[in-house]
């Protein structure tokens, strides 16, 4: 459904990265992990269509939700201005979600950039399970969330583009070399498109369960416009699916890339 | 007060209509609002055999606007007749089989298979920008639209309606074309032809390089060109291009259009076609227009 | 880093110039910033004989864009050259002479006397949809381009510039047709024709009915006609149709102008075109961009 | 000049009829009556085009100028949601105003709604003349200013369109009554297009100096564009000057209405 949502908090969490928590019942109650919500960021026409952002968590007893955004562009610029008690047109929650892990498997999950608000979502819903958390940042100043994922998380390990925190490098490396000690049963990605390539495909080729969050430019938001195409395995041949429907989580070895 | 229109055998219950290819089959929307409430649906644009569509990105954001390129993804005539049909037809709303393919030919079997389907009007979409071949041939020269409209018309059992481009130098000849092949009804204004380029990866933002332009940004083109057409033939025309509101609903209803159709703006409001027909509904009592005809009369130049 | 560009004899010392009709001749927005800053300025559109233009209103606001109907209300050449050219001659810039006419020998008269005239270039203005009769006429048909732009060929001592209207099913056609005729450029688009109603009294915003459109809207459709006509001649595009800062500029230069207009913009903010110089330069900078051309052949596809 | 002025204070004063006041020396110091500025209303595309406003009054002292609005449409709505300390970006002064009138003088005004404002700066403006006002409004709760008409003018005569305050009827009868019995020696009008025409005409049949303030739509504001057409006599033929720089203010025996 389309609400107008209050805004009960906003935070910077670092530069051009916000939070915002919104008030709703429907959503804090009904939404899954790897679901999104479909923002109008203004009234009028300064950032036209709505803008897809995950769902970072939910709080069911207050009936609110969180996400966290990057300011890329128009819709997210005029979104970091929003301040407490505005509203917020959502559409949501929206698409598919992951399939949650069950009691006792082993979970990793790999996240790149904005790639890791739906994984936090996932680890906080994923009981009973061993979890590690391989997240990829740019530099040490965009790291975010570093205590949230490590309540969340058995593990964390996260890397750094240039080096100024963590691992220096793609968060790919300490995958992999986990991967040569250890096999986990279900591995969740999301973010940049060479990161969750090379994820993707190093599971398939391991016979490891994975499922990826994918992204695109989006119309409406709810499978009727067709344009968020996802090319995927079809028998022989492929076929276009859509990430706000069918997606936006999507079994890696479906996917062509 | 008399919602209803009358157009060329199609009687719709309301003038707003859901554009084609931004409703899907009305499964997605159908959550959203009542379906009962629309004068009618035009489906996606349908081909003889299932189309997988252009590769991603097919959108992009414009000023007031947006440019796809989704390049007529559907599951085929064959398809929508068995699987789609069923779901529009519980709601009580006219289904208007948009129609689209790269030969006369081809053209004529759709057509043939779809009269005797349960839908209520065809539209023949000779104007979609987003694929190769066809199509868009036929629909930029009048000779074409005469071409394809008159084979059609001897196997269509239907109301027959069709699109017009708006990349044309002259749309009156095209719609006039169309009238003299025996269309019952012309609407228009397809998507123009548009591009955005990326200027950080210096790539055409859609994969497809071009795009049909749709929503706001249109609007003027698209009441100019309703206009000029609801003057120069004696069909009916449905006028669409970025209606966000009553307000430029309205616009079409006095420039001549007898029905209107709603597409890109409900992207960003799912509600955006109840919300028009109430507030046509609203202008017709403040103005004291008993009907939609009245509108289109009403124009003062 | 080198700003300046050569379109065909014509040398502008960056490639931002004021669009015809929106600077008049310079006087006004010379108290808003230093004209030496522009590549050029494209004047107000010029006829032989003092034009009076169309009664108002002649403007109105759109989605993202405006309607126009002036109707080439100017001096006529003659007192352009009298009082016109000595003021603009006071400033480092290019004045480009933008010509309208109703016939061919018109076309001829006008520019054989700007031939002898202190100008750096003329832009033949077969596109103006504001006048009854000539003018757009021949910018719809390939046969009118060649037909206009040979004869005006032979007397012209200036670089010759074609500008192309939006309102035709082919651009390329005309663009080629005004190589074929021995343009030295193209300049594009000129304004797409539109329309816009006054619900409330039932009338066109425009006492003109119609009007060309132009301003941000337009966009889409200039850079996609700027692309195809940057691939399908060889002589110099300069491009226009939108551009509001120098992001939307850069996106014309990759998709193939030499240089750009900025009209619309300038009426929201007269500083404009200041700022798309100044931005096209910091791009340059930053992408490691030593002159124009190296954007022009950026783009990839 | 473009700038970005800011709002030091604002009122409503009727039903959508709001009153704005900027900072600006320049502009303080500067204007002159039947001069205006040119807002943008808000950054970005929703009221594209600039608003052009008149100038209520100035205050050189201060530094401030005031101006008043009705909301009508986009543009003018989005203004009224402007608070104290926020900016708004306008372009002014601009056009040409009323030629002032000289010392003994007997100076009648004659406005109507929204046309009042540039009228008031004018009698602000005028000293050692005898002043009358003749404003006409849509109804009693419209009526805005008049205290500060009455403190500028000897005589303020009111009516309303439906008699729900001062005189019923147009503004138009208590002025032709008034000229019965006197003569004016300047007579400056600004409204809607039948009151001005009427006025005007009425001042030319009986030989009385009148000037008339213009509206029409608006591109550039300063004289480039040539949208802003005001048709006037020229020797026996007509010609189109512009609003926005030959205006608003035209002597009522140019005009063509
Ligand atoms: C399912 C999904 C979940 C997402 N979750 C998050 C999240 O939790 N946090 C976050 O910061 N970002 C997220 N994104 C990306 C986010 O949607 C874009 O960054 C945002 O739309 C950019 O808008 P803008 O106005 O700032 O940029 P602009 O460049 O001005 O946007 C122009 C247009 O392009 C679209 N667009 C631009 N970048 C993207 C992109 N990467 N993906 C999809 N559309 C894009 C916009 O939606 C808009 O239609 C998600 C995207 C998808 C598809
Ligand atoms: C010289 C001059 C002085 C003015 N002074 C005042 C004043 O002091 N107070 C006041 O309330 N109004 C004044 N107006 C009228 C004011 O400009 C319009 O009411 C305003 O532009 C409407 O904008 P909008 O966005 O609310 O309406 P919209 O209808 O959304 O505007 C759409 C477009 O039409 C134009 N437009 C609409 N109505 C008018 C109009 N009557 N005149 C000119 N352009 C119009 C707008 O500028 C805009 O470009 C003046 C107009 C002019 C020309
Ligand atoms: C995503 C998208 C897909 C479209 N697909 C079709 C189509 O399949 N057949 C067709 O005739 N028109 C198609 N159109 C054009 C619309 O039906 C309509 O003519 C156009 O968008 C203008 O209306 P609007 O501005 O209200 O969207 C499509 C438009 C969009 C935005
Ligand atoms: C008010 C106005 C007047 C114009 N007059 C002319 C003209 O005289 N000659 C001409 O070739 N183009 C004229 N144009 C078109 C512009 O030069 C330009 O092609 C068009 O506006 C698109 O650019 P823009 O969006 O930057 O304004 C005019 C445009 C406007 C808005
Ligand atoms: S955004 Fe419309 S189908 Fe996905
Ligand atoms: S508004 Fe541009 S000339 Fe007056």
């Amino acid at each position: 459904m389309s609400n107008h949502l209050k805004i009960v908090e906003t935070k910077m969490l670092a530069e051009k990265i916000f939070l915002v928590r919104l008030k709703s019942e429907t959503i804090a109650k009904s939404a899954v992990p790897g679901q999104f919500i479909n923002i109008k960021c203004c009234d009028g026409l300064d950032a036209f269509l709505r803008r897809p952002i995950s769902i970072l968590r939910t709080d069911p007893y207050e009936g609110t939700f969180d996400f966290v955004f990057m300011v890329k562009g128009k819709g997210t610029d005029i979104l970091s201005r929003l301040k407490c008690d505005d509203f917020i047109d959502c559409m949501g929650p929206l698409g598919k979600g992951f399939t949650l892990p069950v009691k006792g498997e082993k979970v990793w999950v790999v996240g790149g950039g904005i790639g890791i608000f739906p994984l936090f979502f996932l680890l906080e819903r994923s009981t009973d399970v061993q979890k590690t958390s391989f997240l990829g940042f740019r530099a040490k100043d965009s790291i975010v969330l570093q205590n949230e994922f490590e309540r969340v998380s058995d593990k964390v390990i996260i890397t750094t583009d240039d080096g100024s925190y963590g691992i220096h490098g793609l968060v790919t490396k300490p995958f992999l070399e986990r991967l040569e000690r250890e096999k986990p049963d279900k591995v969740y990605t999301c973010g940049p498109m060479p990161m969750i390539k090379s994820i993707a495909e190093i599971c398939i080729e391991r016979g490891i369960f994975c499922e990826v969050s994918m992204e695109q430019r989006m119309g409406c938001g709810i499978g009727a416009c067709l344009v968020c195409a996802c090319k995927v395995k079809h028998g022989d041949d492929f076929e276009y699916e859509h990430v706000c429907k069918d997606g936006p989580v999507f079994p890696a070895e479906r996917l062509i890339f | 007060m008399d919602l209803s229109v009358n157009i060329a055998g199609l009687r719709l219950k309301n003038p707003v209509i859901a554009a084609s290819g931004t409703f899907g089959f009305g499964r997605e929307y159908s959550e959203y609002f009542d379906l009962n409430k629309l004068g009618g649906i035009s489906v996606k644009g349908l081909t003889l055999e299932p189309r997988k569509g252009n590769p991603p990105p097919r959108i992009a954001e414009t000023p007031a606007g947006i440019l796809n390129s989704v390049g007529l993804q559907n599951p085929g005539v064959h398809a929508f007749i068995e699987h789609e049909i069923p779901f529009i037809r519980k709601y009580d709303t006219a289904i208007i089989a948009n129609v689209a393919a790269n030969s006369v030919e081809e053209y004529c079997t759709m057509v043939e298979i779809l009269s005797d389907a349960d839908i209520d009007a065809i539209e023949l979409n000779v104007s979609c920008p987003n694929v190769k071949q066809g199509c868009l041939l036929f629909g930029s020269t009048a000779q074409g639209i005469l071409q394809v409209t008159s084979a059609v018309r001897k196997v269509c059992k239907k109301p027959l309606i069709v699109k017009l481009t708006p990349n044309v130098t002259d749309i009156t000849e095209m719609a006039k074309a169309a009238e003299d092949a025996g269309a019952d009804c012309v609407s228009l204004i397809n998507t123009l032809l548009g591009m955005a380029i990326d200027i950080d990866s210096k790539k055409p933002v859609l994969a497809n390089i071009t795009g049909g332009l749709s929503g706001p940004a249109v609007k003027p083109v698209a009441v100019r060109m309703v206009y000029q057409v609801a003057n120069s033939v004696k069909i009916p025309v449905i006028g669409m291009g970025g209606i966000c509101n009553a307000d430029d609903a309205i616009e079409f209803l006095l420039a001549g259009a007898q029905a209107i159709m709603v597409g890109t703006a409900g992207f960003v409001n799912p509600n955006v076609w109840v919300e028009v027909k109430e507030g046509i509904e609203l202008y017709m009592e403040n103005h004291g227009f008993r009907s939609v005809q009245e509108i289109n009369e009403a124009l003062i130049v």
